[in-house]
């Protein structure tokens, strides 16, 4: 487990990773800068240096690789661009790995020796392992470790990501993304018509809606950023600044940088909030231009979700909504209503939410959503009593056979789900899959190799016809491919004869899109290690990542250490729960997290005279700073200073309770950690770098 | 004794010293007695050191004695000593000293009136005291319940009040060495006979009581707040209620020998401490030492 | 030590007049617990052990005519059950999705607090819009014209790129779509989800 | 009989609190009364381990001796409750209780104690079953539901384990074997001395 505190974040969840240490005798290896109470259940537990995973991984790749306990018939028959792989694993040597993570050398040996002698192995990782500027090269380094271990579609293997909120991967699925459209389609032409022959509307209207073609076709902007769109301290890449915000059910104080954000909302002309509790952006800004919509909880509406294993469950209604609340379907057709395109937006949804469903199940093939209707996922949850512990498969009674959820893919509306992904051992028309035949059929590398890139012969499905890679599905229903083929003929076509529809290839180490095509360790922007910073440099800066100048190398300083010495990760606690406007409103949660704090080690509190539950001022180099008490603590090093992030109600030491709503205020204040968290951003998806800043730490 | 036996005395205690060194590096080591952390019975031991504290200490003594062995102490001293009193009016009898030779002004009124409302305040304490000690026999529930604020409001007002009446007698209050003799003569109560007893203004019997309800009312008065605040750790609160509780029965039984000498032993002793006048012959009899003015 | 103080429930009559509890009914109980509780507490041990609970319904109930609902907590993506227990629409208590093939029953703080989602005295309660730096509550049609009335406006000036729409990872796979569909009529691709942090 | 029993698997709790918020939503406790809690030792170092403690219900129970009131008593089961009616607040079962249990909310006059409120092992108190008068003054009566108390049943990672001392301490062997160690159960030696 690599960068996930699962014990606090996911408590259920460690049933299951107990269950797995006591029963199957599984080390737990917990890869961490923080000895969390995962840790404290760990069989080992390994320290290192915020924002180095991509380095340790790649370690621990090159051992196992070098040392020859990697799976060789998997990397032979699924797995491609694996030479150049080890080329670029081969630098990362134990030592080199304890210098740049701190991870003492012998302990790199033993942690490979470890995962390689219990097979199969599983990775977990959370937020530790994305939110940094490398975040999309660490996960890459994560998924190839289980490509040379042979862990891919293994029950116990695989790489499990513990997503935060309740129905991120749905909303993700969704894409609810400045740069997709639902079900990963993307932005191009393509998706756009297949869309608008979904939506039923002509894609010509949809078309002039937009400003231009070319903001069609054009990532928008992100949550990380969308404050830069108004405030434009980095150059901006549109027409026009941003000047109305609608924040519907998203917290504002998990965004890095946040003052920045605070400050973008007196320059709005509109704020919209919808939320079923006072959320802390309604503190920010005073100018007269923000609205707050009570919105009803989820238990007072229904819908499908989609949990962290891809399972789809019914949240039924509890009760009708409170007070004078309304829930969000509702408040999404007074909107559309009084912007005048209800007609066409709800042209084929009578019933909401059934008909929502069966619209998304019509569009969202590339992830096999189509077999998810709304009566199979209630069906599921009303009967969840009848699916085994260890299985999730239904034993007998209305589901019989299908797996808990109906794990997406779930390819045909008798599709039983896919609980694994990538599993060749059983047919697809029973939840098996090969890697997905995507990136083309060969590929010449920059070395100049040519690899086929389909799965080697002997190697599909059971009752495959093909008995070997093969290409995605296309032109079953001529000019259209398993994706945007409406009528799903392609894709029964394709699990009649035992495959799958997006074909059977394999897995690439190599990304010949990315910056780094395979991933290598780059310092975090603002480096503890200046040392390190011209050997391992960040990216050159990108002058249009979602439509803002985003600055790698020109932030890249190797001074910055001298002022700001500590480096600052944040993290949940098990109280509470994202901007915690939710947690922080229930009293009992409130009773037993009150406070904000930051986690120093003792002997950094000593040098700098600080007593456990002090006040201190926390300083980044972006000049936010917060006051908070001090929590003495051995969970952190000496380097390191960690901070919850859910609080709000405090800003820079001044108390804001009275600028929310009278009496609305949550029970629980504190300084939003996210004041002080630093620039940087991934270079692929610009996530926030909230886990690798610096800051400097002051008595108050 | 002889030299041979000298050198293995001598060598006898060098042994000892040496295996209690090692004993006690082995102890530092925590070799033998802490098996490390990774043990789950020192876990255990962790644990219970966070929750309650040393338990073992005076939890255990409190738990034995509290169910049977305070009861016991009370209930024998509010039945035990009045049936001593009993015996002791029937076979000797109340003193009667006349008033023929005159009074003496003994107590102020501010005196007496600080000593009345000390007196109602103390009967309160020890009637509802009692009442929460034998709370089982009277069902606990509200009753008792409103009993003990009692008890709380009265030990407020008695501690103000007590601290003044502490100022008013602590000068006559400082023992004298004749008070041995009165003790070793219980006072002359054995007898009827009305020989003078060596005593100053109050005899050592009312010292004695005094200093009790003084410093041992502060004392409980202490402990009271203590139990009452739950301001103290667990271990602290415990010896508090052990000392309240034996503090507590002493101090009831002197307050029964006191409303038995006040009330029965003396003939109108009563009425000195409302009207402020003992008669002549009872001081010059029962505190011989006194000189009056 | 301390002298033992049980009191039996047979001779509740004797020993203590103070039980009220029906004695045949707790005996009853009891025995049926025994076998609720493995389960549940042993449940990743002992999972199969389920059946046998169902075998008998308590005969009295707390809630009379409650109906059980069952939902999905709506804190993290671990998605574990909840039976809401709901008496004349009001969410009542919550009972335990011991059944629930992932969380066995299980919650965290927050699960097991989820009721207060829905009964916490802070939530919001009308729409409201800020006047003069304080918090005024407004009509619904007020809001939704006024906030509609302003998009518009803002569109024909700077442009449908110049909202920015913040999606939600808290709402229903249903709502999520239609925030993602809601940008894409509004003709822009300014919309983003908690899923980028 | 059934002899009903707490067993919390220190290998197993993560400190998530998840049985207190159990217990005080589902019994609606004020705020600052804790029926149960979790107590962590040597947190953030290696040995870092939490139980979840509250009235263990125990055989010879000391709170039940030391009540100078007979306010607690102890059913056929094993469960010890306490009777709010006839409790003083006294706080001598907090003194003698070896687990910290007893919990006191302020009372009416001038911040005193009130009655005294434990765990009740979810089984009500003794008045009648399924009254309001039940659910406000002790919570749910779910063990005359046939249910098991919240807190172990909403255990994320089923380490607090409740109910009947024979399969519960069977679930823990089985457990304990399974990992090859562990002596006793957390608490077992002094709440119910072999019994």
């Amino acid at each position: 487990m690599i960068g996930s505190n699962a014990a606090e974040a996911h408590p259920v969840a460690m049933q299951h990773v107990l269950y797995a240490k006591e029963v199957n005798n599984a080390p737990i290896i917990v890869v961490d800068p923080r000895f969390t109470r995962l840790a404290a259940k760990a069989t080992d537990y390994v320290r290192i240096r915020p924002g180095t995973d991509t380095a340790f991984v790649m370690g621990l790749i090159n051992q196992i690789v070098s040392r020859d306990w990697y799976d060789k018939e998997f990397v032979r028959t699924r797995v491609a661009g694996f030479p150049e792989m080890c080329k670029v694993a081969s630098h990362y040597t134990p030592e080199v790995v304890e210098d740049i993570t701190g991870v003492p050398a012998s302990e790199v040996v033993r942690i490979a020796k470890l995962m390689a002698t219990h097979r199969p192995g599983t990775v977990v990782w959370c937020m530790g392992g994305t939110q940094h500027s490398i975040g999309s090269s660490n996960t890459r380094a994560f998924c190839i470790l289980q490509l040379v271990l042979g862990n891919m579609g293994k029950a116990g293997g695989g790489t499990n990501i513990f997503r935060g909120h309740d129905n991120v991967q749905g909303a993700t699925d969704m894409c609810v993304l400045s740069h997709s459209l639902p079900g990963y389609y993307g932005i191009k032409d393509g998706s756009w018509k297949h869309w608008c022959q979904v939506w039923d509307v002509d894609y010509e209207w949809i078309k002039s809606r937009f400003h231009s073609k070319e903001y069609m076709n054009k990532k928008g902007f992100t949550l990380a950023r969308w404050y830069e769109g108004v405030n434009q301290d980095d150059k901006i890449n549109q027409y026009t600044p941003i000047k109305a915000l609608i924040q519907w059910g998203c917290a504002g104080n998990s965004n890095s940088q946040m003052f920045k954000a605070a400050k973008a909302m007196n320059k709005l002309e509109l704020v919209v909030i919808v939320d079923p509790f006072a959320p802390a952006m309604c503190e920010w800004g005073d100018k007269d231009n923000i609205y707050l919509l009570p919105c009803s909880s989820q238990y007072e509406t229904s819908g499908s979700l989609t949990s962290t294993s891809r399972q789809f469950q019914w949240r039924f209604k509890v009760v009708d909504p409170v007070y004078e609340s309304k829930d969000d379907y509702e408040i999404m057709a007074e909107l559309v209503k009084r912007l005048g395109f209800a007609d066409k937006f709800y042209k084929n949804i009578k019933k909401i939410p059934e008909d929502i469903t069966r619209e998304i199940c019509k569009g969202t093939l590339t992830i096999g959503y189509n077999g998810a209707l709304p009566e199979r996922i209630k069906k599921h949850t009303l009967n969840w009593h009848t699916f085994d512990i260890d299985t999730l498969q239904a034993k007998g009674g209305p589901c019989d056979g299908e797996y808990y959820g109906l794990p997406w893919p779930c390819w045909t509306e008798t599709h039983p789900g896919t609980p694994i992904l990538y599993d060749i051992s059983k047919p697809v028309a029973k939840g098996g899959l090969p890697f997905r035949a995507r990136f083309g059929t060969k590929i010449t590398y920059y070395d100049g190799r040519t690899e086929n890139l389909l799965a080697a012969e002997g190697v599909a499905n059971p009752g495959s016809q093909v008995k070997g890679g093969y290409p995605e599905f296309k032109d079953i229903v001529p000019g259209t491919n398993w994706k945007t083929d409406l009528s799903q003929k392609t894709i029964k076509e394709a699990i009649k004869r035992g495959m799958a529809p997006f074909g059977n290839a394999r897995a690439r180490c190599v990304v010949w899109t990315f910056p780094d095509q395979v991933p290598v360790h780059r310092e975090p922007v603002h480096s503890p290690r200046p040392d390190l910073i011209a050997k391992y440099p960040t990216y050159e800066d990108k002058p249009d990542q979602y439509r803002v100048y985003t600055r790698f190398k020109s932030e890249q300083d190797p001074e910055l250490v001298k002022k700001f010495p500590f480096v600052i990760i944040t993290g949940r606690m098990v109280e509470h729960m994202g901007g915690g406007a939710e947690t922080r409103s229930n009293k009992y949660l409130s009773e037993l997290q009150p406070k904000v704090y930051a986690e120093i080690n003792e002997r950094t509190a000593n040098n700098l005279g600080i007593r456990n539950g002090q006040m201190v001022w926390i300083e980044s180099p972006e000049g936010g700073r917060i006051k908070v008490m001090a929590k003495v603590t051995d969970r952190v090093d000496e380097h390191t200073i960690f901070l919850p992030y859910h609080f709000a109600g405090q800003f820079e030491g001044k108390s804001m309770v009275d600028k929310y709503p009278e009496g609305l205020a949550p029970y629980a204040v504190g300084e939003p950690a996210n004041i002080v968290t630093n620039y940087g951003y991934d270079i692929i998806t610009q996530i926030q770098a909230t886990k690798d800043g610096l800051c400097n730490v002051k008595p108050a | 004794m002889n030299r041979s036996s000298l050198v293995l005395y001598v060598f006898f205690l060098l042994l000892c010293s040496i295996a209690a060194a090692a004993g006690m590096a082995l102890c530092q080591n925590q070799f033998l007695f802490s098996p490390g952390h990774e043990s789950i019975t020192a876990a255990f031991s962790q644990f219970k050191g966070t929750i309650v504290g040393d338990w073992n200490h005076y939890g255990r003594l409190f738990i034995e004695w509290q169910p049977a062995l305070f009861r016991a102490i009370f209930f024998w001293t509010i039945i035990g000593l009045p049936l001593v009193f009993l015996i002791h009016f029937i076979a000797i009898g109340p003193k009667d000293f006349s008033h023929e030779r005159g009074e003496v002004f003994y107590f102020s009124s501010f005196t007496r009136l600080v000593h009345w409302v000390a007196a109602i305040f103390f009967s309160l304490l020890v009637l509802t005291g009692l009442a929460v000690v034998f709370g089982k026999t009277f069902g606990g529930g509200s009753l008792i319940r409103s009993l003990r604020y009692v008890h709380v409001v009265s030990a407020l007002v008695f501690t103000v009040d007590a601290a003044v009446l502490f100022l008013i007698w602590v000068r006559d209050m400082f023992p004298a060495p004749y008070d041995v003799k009165w003790l070793l003569i219980l006072g002359g109560y054995l007898s009827k006979a009305k020989r003078p007893v060596p005593a100053g203004r109050f005899n050592a019997g009312q010292k004695a009581w005094f200093w009790l309800s003084t410093i041992g009312g502060g004392f409980m008065a202490w402990t009271g707040y203590q139990m009452f605040s739950f301001g103290v750790e667990a271990e602290a609160l415990r010896l508090a209620a052990i000392i309240h509780n034996f503090l507590g029965a002493a101090l009831v039984g002197f307050f029964i020998i006191h409303l038995y000498m006040s009330l029965f032993a003396i003939k109108g002793s009563l009425r000195s401490m409302i009207t402020g006048f003992k008669p002549r012959e009872e001081v010059e009899i029962m505190h011989s030492r006194y000189k009056i003015h | 030590m301390a002298q033992k103080k049980i009191i039996k429930n047979g001779k509740a009559g004797k020993r203590s007049r103070r039980i009220t509890l029906n004695p045949k009914l707790a005996r009853r109980s009891f025995l049926k617990l025994s076998v609720a509780a493995a389960a549940v507490t042993g449940a990743a041990l002992a999972p199969r052990l389920t059946k046998t609970v169902a075998a008998e319904a308590a005969k009295k109930e707390p809630y009379p005519g409650s109906k059980k609902i069952k939902t999905i907590c709506t804190y993290c993506s671990v998605g574990c059950g909840i039976i809401a227990e709901v008496q004349n629409g009001v969410w009542v208590r919550q009972e335990i999705a011991t059944d629930h093939p992932v969380s066995r029953g299980g919650h965290c703080c927050k699960g097991a607090g989820a009721i207060e989602m829905v009964t916490s005295e802070k939530r919001l309660k009308t729409p409201m819009k800020r006047v003069g730096g304080k918090w005024q509550k407004i009509s619904w049609d007020q809001a939704m014209d006024e906030i509609s009335a302003k998009l518009l406006d803002i569109r024909k000036k700077d442009g449908p790129d110049a909202l920015h729409f913040n999606g939600s990872a808290k709402v229903s796979n249903e709502m999520a779509y239609l925030q993602r569909k809601f940008a894409a009529f509004w003709g822009s691709n300014n919309i983003d989800h908690q899923a980028r942090i | 009989m059934a002899r009903m029993k707490f067993l919390c698997d220190v290998e197993r709790c993560i400190n998530c609190n998840g049985c207190v918020i159990a217990c005080k939503q589902g019994n609606n406790i004020p705020v600052g009364i804790n029926r149960r809690r979790v107590v962590a030792i040597n947190e953030g170092r290696p040995g870092e381990r939490s139980v979840s403690i509250s009235c263990m219900h125990c055989s010879d129970a000391p709170c039940i001796a030391v009540c100078p009131v007979k306010a607690i008593y102890q059913r056929e089961d094993g469960i010890v409750l306490v009777n709010k009616d006839i409790c003083i607040g006294c706080g001598y079962c907090f003194m003698a209780c070896p687990f910290g249990a007893p919990q006191f909310p302020s009372g009416q006059v001038f911040g005193a104690r009130g009655a005294m409120d434990k765990c009740t092992f979810c089984a009500g108190g003794p008045v009648e079953t399924f009254s309001e008068k039940e659910r406000k003054l002790y919570g749910q009566n779910r063990i005359a539901e046939g249910k098991p108390p919240l807190c172990a049943a909403m255990c994320s990672t089923k380490a607090l384990l409740a109910g009947d001392a024979d399969v519960i301490s069977d679930i823990y062997r089985k457990r304990a074997f399974q990992r090859g160690g562990g002596a006793g159960a957390w608490g077992w030696d002094k709440a119910y001395k072999g019994r």
